[in-house]
């Protein structure tokens, strides 16, 4: 393990700068989120939960596909160029470095998405531990340590010193061209980053939703879940807008969409969609989900139920709780997964 | 605020069973110290959930469209900010009266979560409100904070505790919230702006949106069945974030098609996961009517007609109202 | 950011004199009449003008305008009968009124409100549709090619 | 082109030929632009065409994996793409393609040897036609072949030479057509396709292939259950919207399966194990 003081931070910005593009936590207009790192940027390291999710730097929101050139009855395609740049990203969370591996369960199985794997080995993450929890945290629920987050380095923050730990071959060789800045850490170290974790474990336990657990037996009763007799209550105030789907780390939902230019160009995007959009299964013959209550039942027996019977159990939520804090009528994956467990008494 | 949720509780019991109403339109209790949720009750035992509190400040008279369209008679408890909703869905003829069983309820001003949060309290475990000051108790220990400093900014515009429409008030009409200087000094503030400040102000604004459309549809005079964005044939597509154009054409044309019948509640703003100043560009046009046109206050009834279907013959010209606010 | 650059073509070549692209929409019943007006008493006014025909000029949605500067017009001139004289007794009133709010708003978010007009053109004032023209492509060469309101995509 | 190229990149097709097969219904003859077929694939998978600046739609691929030199879409006039396609689409258009998608009929296990009744309306012709076709072309390798396709009338028959003058004349294979009100000059049977079903009296030994509207689905299987059907003999194929075609965009997501890559083909037992969304 190495330690780097905080009056040294802002070197070791511009030398993660320098080795590729450094998303980090910042400070802007009142709110915290991931942000390409300048040189007046306020890092913000003490904020748990970034307003959105880390996915976008993977899965854009937005991204051209390729390109088409029409010109009579001829048809050109030139596949967009594969993002190249080495990027690192600073201060990822337990929960979105667990939302990255729900994400490669399905944009890295076969048929690969190509543009997601491209941006995901150009990545270096470097995860930090949650020093301060918030109410809206559940991690825990998944069993995802918020003390020792995954990805190539972990990170403690400890009083003014910044606690360093690479875990993979990745994490090594960006370590190694640190070394002017980081010093070895000391058995003492050790003992404060030591007791950091479990103070964290603690907090976390104490919070109001420390002790959520999801029940595994709902993805056992596909049926019974999906006919329960609750969604009508709990989607009879859902506005449909899809902020939850935007914000959640592991939604992955897509819209391909033309945009044509003049002249007989056309440019074949990507955009990020949502279960809760009416369009979103809307065809020339119809809507196999004709309304709310199945729209909204469709994102949460996804995340409940269709994705842990796909993947051995797990579940498409990884308790970062920015569902709880976005929604305009305060309806999320909690409340949903409490009320089918009272109602299928499991 | 315990009281008049014990009132209200008492209120909605009563419609259900006297089969007054068929369902109530109320908050439910949530997990947390603030996430109150609206929710819909349909029988008397359910009503135990029902609860009023700081944290209520959804308007709930968008649901009114779909109680419409089921035909079902729904009370709904309406803060005085709210009636103007409900006046204004009623006056856009996409509600019914003869559904509808409003319910007067005070109001103090509701409290906003993230400017507790802005304060550096996180992990909140429970908010207590007593004479102005709020108490926050988190896990890391406790802070009180005075009541004004979060209040959501709508309630800092609070246009006072009169109803719109009621067909019954619940308890006592409350204080709120001494309204913060001129409504519309944030748009003067652009308005003095040059020109290319003014554009760089709003493509950072604007570039912020994620195109989640909660702005949309929380909003009470945003009652199409469908609304144009999401028409796949429209110029800006639905949730894609595409092009600075479209975002200045969904938010431009959002605000548009509500202009003369945004009652200013503020919701967009506050729902907006963003933070987007989408209140502003409603303030402007309202400040536009209110100069051009005289001033108007949508949804003070369900009759007057909007500015924007109807006219004088001496209304001003286009071009005037082009060059105003340059420097 | 969005409009600082506009793209020329070929570089080698010298580049060609700034022709813009304006779209007029005309009133049936007036200002459509009076472009034939102009022909007939052969006042001639530029070519760059497009003109769109619609019913009455109420019938042009702000989303029009908008959606034509997106797609590459430099400037947009919307043409209605005089206030009072509406085919239709009070069309151009609520034309009027819209236009305003839009002219105001567009001006607040900074985009140049010149490149947007509105005018009031009677079936009889042909030369009158051609001045005005004239003086409106006058006017967008001069400020030169819209880029705060232009899609760029495919064009990069 | 890159090597690494993505799989929501299409290739481009040539129009070879375009056939009105009835008013709202043509198929479309799609080839490589220098001749040759885009892609190998099996009976009941599906392609995704695209007319650039319009989008994608996916289609099942109508021709039979057996034919060497091109594919075959038959579509029907119905949603954006599809009119664009039946307005504009004329022979030496280039158009988008990627594929194929999907699961396809069984013709390599199960299928083999069995008796096999088709059951089709409408549109419905165009995945089957791919398998009867395909076991028309290895006839020994299957038992006998019924056909049974309904229409709303004579002039919406889909490929009506191929049923008439071509199927009817392999061995042991029948034809049965019937259309849903009574027209002048024909001759055949009236009526709609389920009653047909029971009229024609099928033993329960065949292995049944189904594909038509919704409702016509939902009637034939009653009807098939009642004669003595089991409901895993009784395979079917699904469509929903579908955006990537690689069971990631979420759209034709039903349970936990993706109809674009578990599916298109369900037995009808498989069905009543997801829920009821299609």
């Amino acid at each position: 393990m190495f330690k780097i003081a905080k009056a040294k931070w802002p070197e070791l910005w511009q030398a993660l700068a320098r080795e590729g593009q450094l998303y980090l936590p910042a400070l802007v207009d009142g709110k915290t989120d991931f942000a390409p790192w300048q040189k007046d940027t306020k890092v913000d390291l003490l904020t748990a939960v970034t307003a959105k999710s880390l996915k976008q730097l993977f899965f854009a929101q937005v991204e051209p596909l390729m390109h088409f050139q029409t010109s009579g009855k001829k048809v050109a395609v030139t596949p967009q160029e594969l993002p190249a740049q080495p990027t690192i990203a600073f201060g990822v969370r337990a929960c979105d470095l667990a939302g990255f591996t729900i994400l490669d369960k399905v944009f890295l199985k076969e048929p690969v998405d190509t543009f997601y794997r491209a941006r995901r080995e150009n990545c270096t993450l470097i995860g930090l531990a949650c020093g301060f929890p918030e109410e809206t945290c559940f991690c825990q629920t998944f069993n995802i340590d918020a003390a020792s987050p995954a990805g190539d380095i972990q990170t403690w923050l400890v009083w003014d010193n910044l606690y360093w730990e690479s875990r993979t071959g990745k994490g090594q060789q960006l370590t190694a061209k640190l070394a002017a800045l980081l010093t070895e850490a000391t058995a003492e170290d050790a003992k404060l980053v030591q007791a950091q974790q479990t103070k964290i474990r603690e907090t976390l336990s104490k919070l109001p939703l420390g002790r959520l657990r999801f029940s595994p037996e709902l993805a056992k009763h596909e049926q019974e879940v999906f006919n329960s007799k609750v969604w009508e209550k709990l989607s009879a105030t859902c506005l449909s807008c899809c902020g939850c789907t935007y914000v959640c780390p592991t939604c992955h939902c897509y819209d391909v969409r033309d945009y044509a230019g003049k002249d007989g160009a056309v440019e074949r995007f990507r955009c990020w969609d949502s279960c809760m959009n009416g369009d979103f299964t809307k065809m020339a013959h119809g809507n196999p989900r004709k309304g709310q209550l199945e729209r909204f039942r469709q994102r949460y027996m996804h995340k409940l139920v269709y994705f842990p019977e796909d993947y051995e159990g797990t579940f498409a939520c990884v308790g970062c709780g920015r569902c709880l804090r976005i929604c305009p009528v305060n309806l999320n994956i909690v409340k949903v997964a409490k009320e089918l467990e009272v109602d299928l008494h499991v | 605020m315990q009281k008049i949720a014990a009132l209200m509780r008492q209120k909605a019991q009563e419609l259900l069973s006297s089969g007054q109403v068929q369902q109530v339109a109320a908050w439910r209790k949530g997990q947390l110290a603030y996430d109150n949720a609206p929710a819909v009750f349909t029988s008397p035992e359910a009503c135990a959930d029902l609860v009023y509190d700081e944290f209520c400040p959804a308007n709930l008279s968008k649901y009114l469209l779909a109680a419409t369209k089921k035909k079902l008679k729904t009370a709904v408890f309406l803060k005085p900010c709210d009636t103007y909703g409900v006046n204004q869905l009623l006056k856009d003829n996409r509600v019914q009266r003869e559904y509808v069983y409003a319910i007067g309820t005070p109001c103090q001003g509701m409290l906003d979560i993230k400017k507790i949060r802005a304060h550096g309290l996180k992990g909140i475990t429970r908010i207590t409100v007593s004479e102005g000051v709020v108490q926050v108790e988190t896990v890391y220990g406790t802070q009180n904070l005075p009541q004004r400093d979060v209040l959501l900014d709508k309630c800092l515009q609070c246009k006072g505790n009169a109803y719109m429409i009621a067909d019954t008030e619940i308890g006592e009409k409350l204080a709120t919230p001494e309204p913060r200087g001129d409504a519309f000094a944030a748009v003067k503030r652009i308005e003095a702006l040059p020109p290319e400040e003014r554009f760089k102000f709003w493509q950072q604004e604007l570039s912020k949106c994620i195109r989640c459309n909660a702005c949309r549809d929380i909003c009470p005079a945003c009652s199409c069945e469908q609304c144009i964005f999401d028409n796949p044939a429209a110029p800006v597509a639905g949730k894609a974030f595409a092009d600075p154009v479209e975002e200045n054409m969904f938010h431009l044309i959002r605000a548009y098609h509500v202009a003369g019948r945004c009652v200013g509640c503020g919701e967009c703003a506050r729902v907006c996961p963003q933070g987007v100043k989408l209140g502003l560009l409603n303030l402007k046009f309202m400040k536009d009517i209110n100069t051009f046109y005289g001033p108007y206050q949508a949804g003070s009834d369900a009759t007057t007609p909007a500015p924007q279907v109807t006219f004088t013959q001496g209304d001003v010209e286009p071009s005037a109202a082009g060059q105003k606010g340059r420097s | 950011m969005l409009g600082e650059k506009v793209t020329v073509a070929d570089k080698t070549a010298a580049p060609a004199p700034f022709e813009p692209k304006i779209v007029a929409f005309c009133c049936n019943w007036c200002s459509y009449a009076g472009a034939d007006g102009a022909g007939t008493a052969r006042k001639q006014y530029p070519a760059n003008v497009k003109i769109i025909r619609v019913p009455c000029s109420c019938r042009v949605n702000p989303l029009f305008i908008l959606r034509a500067f997106q797609r590459g017009a430099d400037g947009v001139i919307l043409c209605g009968c005089h206030p009072g004289d509406c085919h239709y007794m009070t069309g151009n009133y609520y034309t009027r009124r819209r236009l305003t709010l839009l002219m105001s708003m567009l001006n607040f978010m900074g985009v140049a409100t010149e490149r947007l007009r509105v005018e009031w053109v009677s079936a009889s004032e042909g030369a009158r549709f051609a001045e005005i023209m004239t003086s409106f492509v006058e006017q967008i060469t001069a400020l030169g090619a819209n880029v705060k309101l232009r899609d760029l995509r495919c064009k990069k | 082109m890159c090597n690494c190229q993505d799989t929501l990149i299409p290739q481009i097709g040539v129009v070879t030929d375009v056939c009105r097969e009835t008013a709202d219904v043509k198929t479309y003859r799609v080839e490589k632009p220098g001749g040759g077929k885009l892609f190998e694939h099996l009976p009941g998978q599906c392609a995704l065409l695209s007319v650039p600046g319009m989008g994608e739609a996916i289609f099942s691929i109508t021709s039979s994996p057996t034919n060497k030199n091109y594919l075959e879409f038959s579509i029907k006039r119905c949603g954006s793409i599809t009119t664009y396609l039946d307005d504009e689409l004329e022979v030496g258009q280039e158009i988008a393609v990627r594929g194929p998608y999907g699961n396809h009929f069984p013709v390599e296990d199960k299928l083999r040897g069995k008796d096999v009744l088709f059951i089709a309306g409408g549109i419905g012709l165009a995945p089957m036609r791919s398998v009867i076709n395909y076991m028309l072309d290895k006839r020994d390798q299957f038992g006998s072949i019924d056909i049974v396709y309904g229409a709303r009338s004579r002039e919406d028959f889909v490929r009506y030479q191929e049923l008439t003058e071509i199927w009817p004349k392999q061995p042991k294979t029948k034809v049965h057509l019937t259309i849903d009100k009574p027209q002048e000059g024909w001759t055949g049977n009236v009526g709609f396709v389920p009653a047909f079903l029971k009229a024609l009296q099928f033993t329960p030994d065949k292995t049944v292939l189904l594909c038509g509207p919704p409702i016509m689905i939902k009637l034939c299987l009653a009807a098939l259950i009642e004669m003595g059907f089991k409901k895993n003999q009784v395979y079917t194929t699904l469509e929903l919207k579908m955006k990537c075609g690689i069971g990631k965009c979420g759209r034709c997501n039903i349970g936990k399966k993706y109809v674009c890559k578990d599916g298109p083909v369900f037995t009808c037992d498989e069905l009543d194990e997801m829920p009821d969304e299609y």
